[in-house]
């Protein structure tokens, strides 16, 4: 192609975003733009998989059956976010295990939040109600997005996340409505996951690259700012609620704004963690590939039989 | 029925899909693929469900406010039922498979009699659990198959642990005294008269699986009476950390 | 040598062995003498080492501080004990490593009491009690036994054997003035060791073999059924201070024989766990292989460390 | 000095012998070699004997009828002060001796200071524990020799399990506000300054088994505070089992 013909497909393409079109995998797309969503759309589905692992080390010691049958499903959600998001990650011409391999190597990222531990049952219901709160104010927007595939796992996502966050809030209810060893282990998984969950909007705007780019492709709608100001004005009113503190001491509403104010991220912890130096990354990535490598028998066993028995078909059709 | 020894019996049944459930569920977030991770994950949730089912009539029948997670969490390691099969560790997938493999095939034959026990109940449960069960067959199946009849390392690891877990499969058959008297009550299943069609049919897919039958003479037992292997004590100490640790609370 | 010779010799060896005086490793002794010898003593420290697994299994759950350290420190003392007795085989020429290809192979035998699992707290208790008595009773006459290594390595057993089947029996004591709980806890474990400790004497005079030769050579004083004897004797009034009941509805005192009776033993089961099919056969000795296997790399490291700095001194001084 | 921040002192110290011990523990009889099982046994007890010692202490200032055995099983997790070295899993047999030299050298630095505490019973606990903890180091300082220039596996693996385990070092010389009050007062160890002393030790040592020193910026750090990782959940759920499924008995 021309470089010419090549500027006017762009052109039509960006129109047909423009119109709020979604782009579909056969559709003619600028490889910029195919790149950027592989990396977006793995990032997320790779946030999945990890995302398995904090809450996964509490199924086992879940304190009510319930409760256990609930986290079980919530984790295995997971597990579908992370299929379908391959799925459409795969749609723009990867492969599943060359995907992998970004993650086991390391050249792929997932959120950060995932390398911190889960050392009560309260963190339980603090990753639902912060962790998947802030997933899905990053997420909504995403059910816009313009790239078919993607656009459609989202609205599937954000479903399940937002039962998955009221769950999550009803595990800290239940505990602030408990003994006061019940509130204070909330209160204590407050304290631990608040930051973290700050950070999951990403860097400020004045330090955030791409947006722009984003913004245009609508993989983006709202800057980090303020989609982190939306989190903290959502999230603040129901600890009121739940009668727990947010360890802010700047926290304070702004009745002029109309929002609350905050005080300032650590954000020497936020590129430590990003640069895989948080309290669980080398445990969180060795997991996934312990897993992928002791699971490499099963998957060749059931490679080999299903070519045994395509064979054994062929031969009876021969 | 004495209510004390229908609750017994409702042990022997119900234990069985909370340990194996348990275990099951140390796998979620570790599993070869994604695909079968959430197949094994499906498998507990299932499992888990049907023991809530058991335990909350439990709980009706033993009243004095007792709920199914007191029945869950809260007894000592000697008063649960469940076989020792269910109980073995998730040495490996092959472990992992096999061990479900050689439970489903009894578990299914067993809620086929049971969905017509006089216990309205009881047989309700097991009517549900026909369907949730014929499907953990058919997927443990095939993938003993695939496992068998795939590769020199896939067939190898499978044999290995079908001999392993072979030992453990004769228990299944063995009526206690709860069960005895559930049977004569026209309540339980008589769960030695399974036995032979259980090893027919195990067979059967093991040879198409290409594995070898193993031939044991000797076989373990003592889940039944309470008296688990090694393995328990360990399981329990997870499963129970929550409760033990803060007694008398909601969750 | 020619057979007159040997003859010769084997007089001697016999009329020292009656003299009661000891035969030293360097002394000349007949063939069959050593084999049986380095059986027993092998299978022995076979039985300590494979013995320290089912009461490990409850160090790291033991329910205070002082059982802990005591359960530690008497699992140590079997490893030591394991210690003295490959030594004193060795002496008969033999190395350690063939001595632990023996039992990893499966070709030579422990006790077999060690195939049962320790299930409860109480187990602990119960093996300190029973089968250290037990154990006792066995191995009281071989600290006179002709062979000299052996039996001193027997003296110091005796003296720590003697030391953990009291700290068996208070731990039993202490259940049995417990909660109703603690005491059901003690009686169900007597219900579960006692029958497997009655089959540590082995199968009964009139099927066992090799007695005779082991009389003279003092490897054994006493027949199977005399010990047997002797262990009920001792632990019937113990259990009756412990206020729990021996599971046998036969046992009961003769007043004319001096001695009690007692029941059948299942020698189906005796037979079972010998052949290798008992309760925990599999996990033990898989337990004991893991551990030489997982541990090859660190005796390499050791051996080629050493090698280097013999190396190194011998430069120097070249 | 306030009671409540003299035990808070104390469990800063106390906790890391108990955590410790509690996992060679684990290991007692799938050691490597008879020897090594037993040594690794005789470094647990001698913990287990100081941890004794230090909640014997808490437990008198305490009062209230309280034990050294409440004080050893029945915090939660929160409330343990161990650092996150201690708590590391028996991951393979380098990291177990590394873990152990890392902790060591800090331990015999902090014990000798502690011998000079004002407070009459943790000097004498210190006095008689540094004869324990010297051989400690010797025994793991020789054993990283050993595998630092062993062989060429024995050198990767000493080596990845310095490189892992390096991270949670700096966390040893954190001065807690119960340590700041305790080291005003003349009773605790100001920590922070055995800090570069130990890194020249221990790097000293690494070089002589031949290994390189981690480069790491980052540190882990939380245990003195009670928020440990995720290994310390499971390790409590066994060291706590006897007591919290059977509370208030004797044993």
């Amino acid at each position: 192609m021309s470089e010419a013909q090549i500027r006017n497909l762009e052109e039509i393409f960006e129109q047909r975003i423009a119109r709020d079109e979604k782009i579909e995998p056969k559709d003619w797309m600028p490889e910029k733009y195919r790149q950027t969503h592989i990396r977006q759309i793995s990032q997320h589905a790779h946030s999945e998989i990890v995302g398995m692992l904090p809450e996964g080390n509490w199924i086992s010691r879940a304190p009510s059956l319930r409760r256990k049958v609930a986290l079980l499903a919530k984790v295995q959600d997971e597990a579908g976010h992370g299929l379908y998001l391959y799925s459409a990650c795969e749609t723009l011409g990867i492969s599943r295990n060359e995907l992998y391999d970004q993650l086991h190597s390391g050249k792929a990222k997932y959120s950060s939040i995932f390398n911190y531990p889960t050392i009560t049952w309260a963190d339980i219901g603090a990753i639902g109600w912060l962790v998947d709160g802030a997933a899905i104010i990053n997420q909504v927007p995403l059910c816009n997005t313009s790239y078919g595939p993607y656009a459609r796992a989202m609205i599937r996502v954000c479903k399940e996340e937002s039962f998955h966050q009221r769950q999550g809030y009803e595990i800290m209810m239940t505990l602030c409505k408990g003994t006061p060893e019940q509130k204070e282990m909330a209160q204590d998984a407050l304290n631990r996951w608040w930051w973290p969950s700050m950070m999951m909007f990403g860097p400020t705007d004045d330090m955030s690259t791409h947006t722009e780019q984003s913004m245009k492709w609508k993989l983006k709608r709202k800057t980090n700012d303020e989609l982190r100001q939306q989190f903290v004005d959502q999230t603040a009113p129901q600890a009121d609620l739940l009668g727990i503190t947010i360890p802010d001491p700047e926290l304070e509403w702004n009745e002029e704004k109309g929002h609350y104010d905050f005080g300032e991220i650590d954000w020497d912890e936020f590129w430590q963690v990003v640069k895989g130096h948080g309290p669980c990354n080398k445990e969180r990535l060795s997991a996934r590939v312990n897993a992928w490598e002791e699971g490499e028998w099963v998957r060749d066993a059931a490679m080999a039989y299903a070519k045994k028995q395509q064979d054994k078909k062929l031969q009876n059709v021969g | 029925m004495e209510k004390k020894n229908l609750v017994q019996y409702i042990y022997g049944i119900a234990d069985n899909a909370l340990i194996l459930g348990q275990r099951l569920s140390e796998l979620c977030g570790h599993g070869p693929s994604l695909e079968t991770d959430i197949a094994l994950t499906n498998i507990s949730l299932d499992l888990l469900g049907q023991t809530r089912s058991y335990y909350q009539y439990v709980a009706l029948l033993e009243g004095e406010g007792k709920t199914e997670d007191d029945i869950a969490f809260l007894r000592t390691e000697r008063q649960y039922k469940s076989v020792l099969l269910v109980e073995q560790p998730n040495t490996d997938f092959a472990y992992v498979i096999t061990r479900q493999f050689l439970f489903d095939a009894f578990h299914l034959a067993l809620l086929e009699k049971l969905q017509h026990s006089k216990d309205d109940t009881l047989n309700a449960i097991a009517r549900k659990a026909i369907k949730e069960v014929s499907y953990h067959l058919r997927f443990s199946g095939d993938w003993v198959k695939r496992l068998g009849d795939g590769t020199d390392i896939s067939k190898q690891k499978v044999q290995e642990a079908v001999n392993m877990l072979w030992t453990y499969t004769d228990e299944l058959f063995h009526l206690t005294e709860a069960d005895s008297e559930a049977v004569a009550e026209g309540i339980g299943v008589d769960v030695s008269q399974l036995k032979e069609d259980y090893y027919g049919k195990v067979k059967e897919l093991l040879e198409e699986a290409t594995l070898e039958i193993p031939e044991s003479k000797y076989f373990q037992k003592g889940g039944k009476q309470g008296i688990h292997t090694e393995h328990m004590g360990y399981l329990l100490a997870d499963l129970q950390y929550m409760q033990r640790a803060y007694p008398n609370m909601k969750w």
